[in-house]
């Protein structure tokens, strides 16, 4: 029988791929992507404890999260693109400087 | 709840996320990430929660993903950049791996000690966790301040990402 | 307006030898102009008021090959009788005498931008050479032809296999990922 | 190893339109450097039809020319031999001994061509537009010119019916009947088309402001015929420098101001109107029977009863088609206005039986030249309309 | 009432079938050079109608098509463009040459042209006319369909 | 005994699912053949009429000759996507139409123990299924446009991919505002909820309470489908086949056979949200399928007579139309129609 657990360990897992992403990657929308995956595996967590607890408070968090994940990818690619006019180049490591 | 399909589904989610993380081609990661989203819809479904299952496919995937896919087409970025010297250096890699791992046990051991908590097989209570009705209510009478940040967000994101992309004349 | 007449309303602006009236067996005026000067001529032709050939019909050229001076270019102008284009409606075509050993003069695209593409024409075909001209391709043949066919001593006919394949057309960075990718694909599979 | 293509570093992408592309008007090459959609420079080629016309009319004889020069801009077909024919007949001297019938029949030919040339420009703009039943409409109404052109000659294209010294023969039977039928059926059908696309919200979207070109830069790149009427340059050759007796008729030059791709669509849909006035005088007064040529057997050759009565007649045919006839040396430059604008030949003759040079003015060349300067800035789609609205003719271009 | 074709699903052998479906959908790329690409538009218009047999689908790219219908004079210089977008096409392919200069370069025997496109691409059938009428160009393309119709899977 | 999964229900359940997919196949074949017919005669043309009667043979020949032909992979794609878009298009097209309700239920004269909805599956969130899925839809254009390795497909992936998510928005906007109305995202029940008459003439179609929601609806439709006058991502005159410039044999065939079904999902749901699905008068309720089949034709017939009578936009016109005109127009009707609700309680 599939308890909380499983889906807590599942999220666990997929949250720390995320991290592992965001810290091999090399390339900005890798990274992106990452974030994306740790987003989603929070989502999960929200979901099963809402089922769990019987209310659909865990949802309506997810579609928060959702909204704010919307966001982020937008401004997030705009940075991108911005970044890769001016360096062409996508590597995180091209952008230390914290300068043009 | 099936247990063949929450583990086929988490097996794929697993599987895909790491795959993700393992391509050199962005192209790729994109479409993997897809895959990974569409088993976490199904977990959703297992869940009781279709409402959540399809907001996943249609915002994640119909709409935030395509951006990523837009933008990787824009870019022309077939695959990572070698070119540029790596500041984490060799063992950086390394240390990161190992990181990364014990992130993960960390995470996975304090999750698990909640306990063998099993959901209620009440279906009644399935059917008020999966009543759209249920969400909307919540969202807009308790949540309301939430969502009206949210919109403001939304908005200022928009605004942000166009004048960020811009190209400047 | 005769051949006469519009030498006389050139004069003052060239050189008095850089015109002369030339044969013309239809009526319509038509001048000779020499080489060197063929720009003076041409600006003002367009530019002097009582003139003012704003519209370049043509050029080409003729080669009479036994002939010396062998090569004939032969500009074909018009004043429309539109305002701003020429009051009066009048038509010339200007002459330029050309040797059939290294045959050039100057361009005259800067004065009519039409004559861009015409002079490229007469040269491809003709091989006259136009100085000063922006980018003096072959227009009609392929890049690599041998030749100028309109010239009379090249033959109509010719015996020649047509090119089946010809190589994609690559800047050398392109070329060398090419190669790069090649080898790639070669040692994974 | 680089992520990206050089090109795609500056945020350009190059295309490469033709010579195999579904709206190049035959084989136009277009390079295109594109910016997202738009155009930021562009780059014509041409010479993918070169057919060296001009190269191998030197080896025939005056008559035999009239069949080339047709198939060199061949929507406008016997606009090339009218403007052929007018400039070896000025050569010759004989330009005033054609008989007013002929000069009719000529002109009545010739403005039955331009609507069939405009009506394969409308059928193919409109098709690279989207608006694909346009091109079938016009193309059936292509078909009754075709028809008569097959009546003069038995030929639907390029029939050489105009000959140097007169026409061919005198007109078939019914043509009259023909000419008639499709004067009074054609206007409506005209009207049909504009109604579906003078009007139409999406055709103007896509032709208004599109393709913009300075009255100077018209001149300047010697775009002249409806390109120049378009930009408001009331410049047409059958107006300025009569020929053919063009000035005994009764029509209006249309002009626009804009110099945009609808004013030229404007300009094209309003001359095929002038052109069926035109054709309406010019078939009221031509006689179904009467002279067709000049009756000058060292010329034209003689009609058939006396090839097979008369010596001389047989002697006159024999020459007229074994060694053709002189004419004397010397250049002409001839133009007229063809469906593209001014179409002209310089012939240079050295007095003997053939041609030593002959060069037709290509109204598309310079069309084509310009196109570049018409569509950057502009989108892809942009292009397509520019392209389409300049009519160019690779046959033309190429030659 | 139109023929109706001899598809007996049982009965036919598998070769019938594919020359039927090969012979029923020839798809011709938008390949127009000169003066015969405007007859070729015309035989799909509205009186000559080539979609009666099916052949109406003008594909843009030459990977979606069947048939190449060489449409009017192949200079020298359009010949490489010709055979490569005759190599981009997928097997079967049909070649049809229209009019005289693309059979055998016409009245134009000069140093530009090709003389025959069948120096450059292997063709099926060679269409007479300077253009040819739209209904030779439906013959032609008639002929090709009797052409496939023979064919073997097994050759 | 019988093992219980062999009951009748299943089995027709079964034999439904596998009907529905031929059927939506079929009738995409039967939209080729119409269309060339139709485009015919507007052209004054005859169209097809050697393959079968009237040529309704014609997309059979088309469909074995596309299977039989030689399948070409550019050797600078990307193989694995550029294998996979085509399969995504499809895929994504067909399973939209399952959650689309055409008819009553039916115990089949009594041969079935529970009645048998005609329709593939019944989710309570129908309309959102549908949505998701169509967005799911342009991964196999954007795909094809990327993997081809090609310029003309690129651009044709980039115009789908904007297109795409520009008139998603109004399309779901437009859902919405019928979703008010019925207070419902089941399709069964928006269908349920427009039985009956207005003045025993006129039925109660959302049509008539939403015309609005409706033009927009389908206008949206005809974008997300890439049907003339939005049909850039394969604009023929300006990028030779857009996003399958690539592809050939089947793989274009399955590209070729997802637009259709795509237009024929997207009449099917237009017809449930608007015409009131299979209801109408004169039938007995188990043909109610015919209705249904009836309403959808009569929107695919509009499809291709405005393909065929209408030009093109351009590109930047049809961003500039999708934002600037139909989404404020979409979001004023929503707007309306929730006023509406709320006052009419």
């Amino acid at each position: 029988m599939i308890s909380l657990n499983e889906f807590l360990v599942l999220s666990g897992i997929l949250f720390a791929i995320g991290t592992a992403g965001v810290f091999l990657r090399r390339n900005l929308i890798t990274i992106l992507l990452s974030i994306e995956i740790m987003l989603n595996a929070v989502n999960l967590t929200f979901v099963a404890v809402g089922r769990y607890l019987g209310t659909v408070d865990g949802q309506i968090i997810v579609f928060f999260v959702m909204t704010v994940a919307a966001a982020e990818a937008a401004v997030g690619l705009a940075l991108v693109i911005a970044l890769f006019r001016h360096r062409e180049t996508l590597s995180p490591d091209a952008f230390t400087t914290l300068r043009w | 709840m099936n247990p063949v399909l929450f583990y086929l589904f988490a097996a794929v989610a697993v599987i895909a996320s790491l795959l993700v993380i393992g391509q050199r081609n962005p192209m790729h990661s994109v479409m993997l990430l897809i895959v990974s989203f569409g088993a976490l819809s199904g977990l959703y479904v297992l869940l009781d929660a279709p409402f959540t299952a399809v907001t996943q496919i249609i915002v994640y995937a119909g709409a935030i993903m395509v951006l990523f896919l837009f933008v990787v087409m824009l870019l022309n970025a077939h695959t990572e950049d070698e070119a540029v010297p790596q500041t984490l250096g060799p063992h950086g890699m390394k240390i990161a791996v190992v990181l990364s791992l014990a992130l993960a046990a960390e995470v996975v051991w304090a999750l698990s000690r909640v306990g063998a908590a099993s959901f209620s097989t009440d279906s009644a209570a399935a059917g008020a966790i999966s009543s759209v009705a249920r969400i909307g209510t919540g969202i807009f009478t308790t949540h309301a301040f939430a969502f009206e940040v949210t919109s403001v967000l939304i908005l200022v994101a928009m605004v942000g990402a166009v004048v960020i992309a811009r190209k400047e004349h | 307006m005769t051949s006469e007449a519009i030498i006389e309303a050139l004069r003052g602006a060239v050189p008095p030898d850089a015109v002369e009236p030339a044969p013309s067996a239809d009526g319509m005026a038509a001048i000779y102009a020499s080489a060197e000067h063929i720009v003076d001529v041409c600006r003002a032709l367009r530019d002097t008021p009582s003139l003012r050939f704003a519209f370049a019909a043509d050029m080409t050229a003729a080669d009479y090959m036994p002939r010396e001076p062998r090569f004939e270019v032969v500009l074909i102008l018009a004043s429309l009788g539109v305002a701003g284009f020429g009051e009066t409606p009048k038509r010339l075509r200007v002459k330029v005498r050309l040797p059939g050993r290294d045959p050039r003069m100057r361009t005259l695209s800067e004065i009519w931008p039409a004559m861009n593409w015409a002079e490229r024409e007469v040269w491809d075909l003709f091989g006259i050479v136009f100085d000063g001209h922006p980018n003096l391709h072959r227009l009609l043949m392929p890049d690599d032809w041998e030749g100028h066919p309109a010239r009379k001593d090249y033959p109509v006919q010719i015996k020649l296999t047509p090119k089946i394949y010809e190589p994609l057309q690559l800047t050398p960075e392109e070329f060398a990922a090419n190669v790069r990718a090649d080898l790639r694909q070669a040692g994974q599979d | 190893m680089t992520t990206t293509t050089p090109e795609l570093r500056s945020e350009t992408m190059t295309v490469n339109m033709g010579p195999q592309h579904p709206s190049t008007h035959g084989v136009l090459r277009l390079i295109l450097q594109l910016s997202g959609e738009t155009v930021v420079s562009a780059d014509a080629t041409i010479g993918y039809l070169h057919t060296g016309i001009e190269k191998t009319a030197e080896q025939k004889k005056w008559q035999q020319v009239i069949p080339l020069v047709e198939r060199m801009d061949y929507l406008g077909a016997q606009s090339n031999s009218l403007a052929f024919v007018l400039a070896v007949e000025r050569l010759m001297g004989i330009e005033s001994k054609i008989p007013p019938r002929v000069r009719d029949i000529r002109v009545l030919i010739a403005e039955l061509q331009r609507i069939s040339s405009h009506l394969v420009w409308l059928g193919t703009h409109a098709l690279e537009i989207g608006a694909v039943s346009v091109m079938m409409y016009c193309f059936r109404e292509r078909e009754l010119l075709m028809n008569i052109n097959e009546m003069l000659a038995g030929f639907r294209m390029f029939p050489s019916y105009l000959r140097i010294g007169g026409l061919r023969e005198d007109l078939p039977p019914k043509f009259h009947e023909a000419v008639n039928a499709f004067v009074e059926r054609f206007p409506s059908k005209l009207t049909e088309y504009e109604d579906l696309l003078t009007k139409n919200q999406i055709w103007l979207k896509r032709t208004r402001g599109v393709g913009v070109i300075s009255r100077e830069d018209t001149i300047g790149y010697g775009l002249v015929g409806p390109l120049a009427r378009a930009v408001g340059v009331p410049y047409d050759v059958r107006k300025t420098f009569p020929y053919s007796g063009y000035d005994t008729f009764q029509f209006d030059v249309p002009v626009r101001e804009h110099g945009d791709v609808y004013a030229r669509y404007l300009v094209r849909i309003e001359e095929m109107r002038q052109s069926i006035r035109i054709i309406k005088q010019a078939i009221d007064r031509v006689p179904p029977r009467g002279p067709f040529d000049i009756e000058d057997y060292r010329i034209v050759p003689p009609p058939k009863d006396k090839v097979y009565t008369e010596m001389e007649g047989l002697i006159q045919h024999f020459l007229i088609y074994s060694q053709g006839f002189t004419v004397p040396p010397g250049d002409v430059y001839v133009p007229i206005e063809g469906p593209r604008g001014e179409h002209g030949f310089y012939i240079v003759s050295d007095g003997s039986n053939r041609p030593y040079r002959i060069k037709m003015r290509p109204a598309s060349l310079y069309a084509c030249q310009a196109v570049p300067k018409m569509i950057e800035r502009g989108m892809i789609a942009d292009v397509i309309a520019v392209i389409g609205s300049t009519d160019v003719v690779m046959g033309d271009v190429d030659r | 009432m139109a023929e109706f074709p001899d598809i007996p699903v049982l009965t036919t052998t598998v070769e019938k079938m594919t020359n039927w479906a090969r012979r029923s959908s020839i798809w011709p790329v938008t390949f127009g050079l000169a003066c015969c690409a405007i007859e070729m538009m015309a035989m799909s218009a509205s009186r000559y109608d080539i979609a009666r047999f099916g052949a109406e689908v003008f594909r843009g790219s030459p990977r979606q098509s069947d048939l190449m219908i060489v449409a009017g004079r192949l200079s020298r210089k359009m010949a490489p463009v010709l055979r490569r977008i005759y190599d981009q096409m997928p097997e079967p392919k049909y070649v049809i040459s229209m009019g005289a200069c693309a059979s055998v370069g016409g009245v134009f025997d000069n140093y530009a042209l090709v003389q025959g496109v069948d120096q450059i691409v292997p063709v099926d059938v060679f269409v007479p006319g300077c253009p040819p009428r739209p209904e030779s160009l439906i013959y032609g393309i008639v002929q090709l369909q009797k052409k496939i119709d023979r064919m073997k899977l097994t050759a | 005994m019988m093992p219980a999964f062999i009951n009748p229900t299943i089995v027709a359940h079964l034999v439904l699912i596998f009907a529905v997919m031929n059927m939506l196949v079929l009738s995409s074949a039967f939209m080729v053949w119409m269309e060339r017919k139709v485009c015919a005669y507007i052209q004054d043309r005859v169209g097809p009429n050697r393959v079968g009667f009237e040529g309704l043979l014609q997309p059979f020949a088309d469909v074995f000759k596309l299977l039989l032909k030689e399948e070409l992979i550019p050797k600078s794609a990307d193989k694995l996507l550029f294998t996979l878009a085509p399969i995504i298009s499809v895929a994504a097209a067909l399973t939209a139409f399952s959650v689309v309700p055409f008819g009553t239920e039916t115990t089949l004269f009594g041969l079935l123990r529970e009645p048998l909805r005609l329709e593939v599956t019944d989710v309570n969130v129908a309309v959102l299924v549908i949505f998701a899925i169509t967005s799911m839809g342009v991964y196999g254009i954007v795909l094809a446009g990327w993997s081809s390795n090609s310029k003309y497909s690129l651009l044709g992936g980039l115009r789908s991919s904007a297109q795409m998510i520009s008139y998603e928005i109004s399309y779901g906007l437009a859902l919405a505002a019928v979703v008010m109305m019925a207070g419902s995202l089941s399709l069964r029940e928006i269908v349920l909820n427009q039985s009956g008459y207005w003045w025993h003439i006129i039925p109660r179609w959302y049509l008539f309470l939403q015309p609005l929601g409706f033009l927009i609806f389908f206008t949206a439709g005809v974008a997300e489908t890439n049907r003339a006058p939005f049909d850039f991502p394969e604009a023929e005159q300006e990028l030779v086949a857009g996003y399958h410039t690539e592809y050939s044999s089947m793989s274009f065939g399955l590209f070729f056979l997802a637009e259709y079904v795509n237009m024929v999902t997207v009449s099917a749901v237009a017809t449930s949200l608007y015409l009131g699905g299979w209801l109408g008068p004169f039938l007995p309720d188990w043909l109610g399928w015919m209705w249904f089949l009836l309403k959808t034709l009569a929107l695919l017939f509009f499809y291709v007579w405005m393909r065929w009578t209408l030009p093109r936009y351009r590109y930047d016109q049809l961003m500039e139309f999708g934002w600037k005109y139909l989404l404020p127009v979409a979001i004023l009707n929503l707007i309306a129609t929730a006023a509406l609700v709320i006052w009419l309680g």
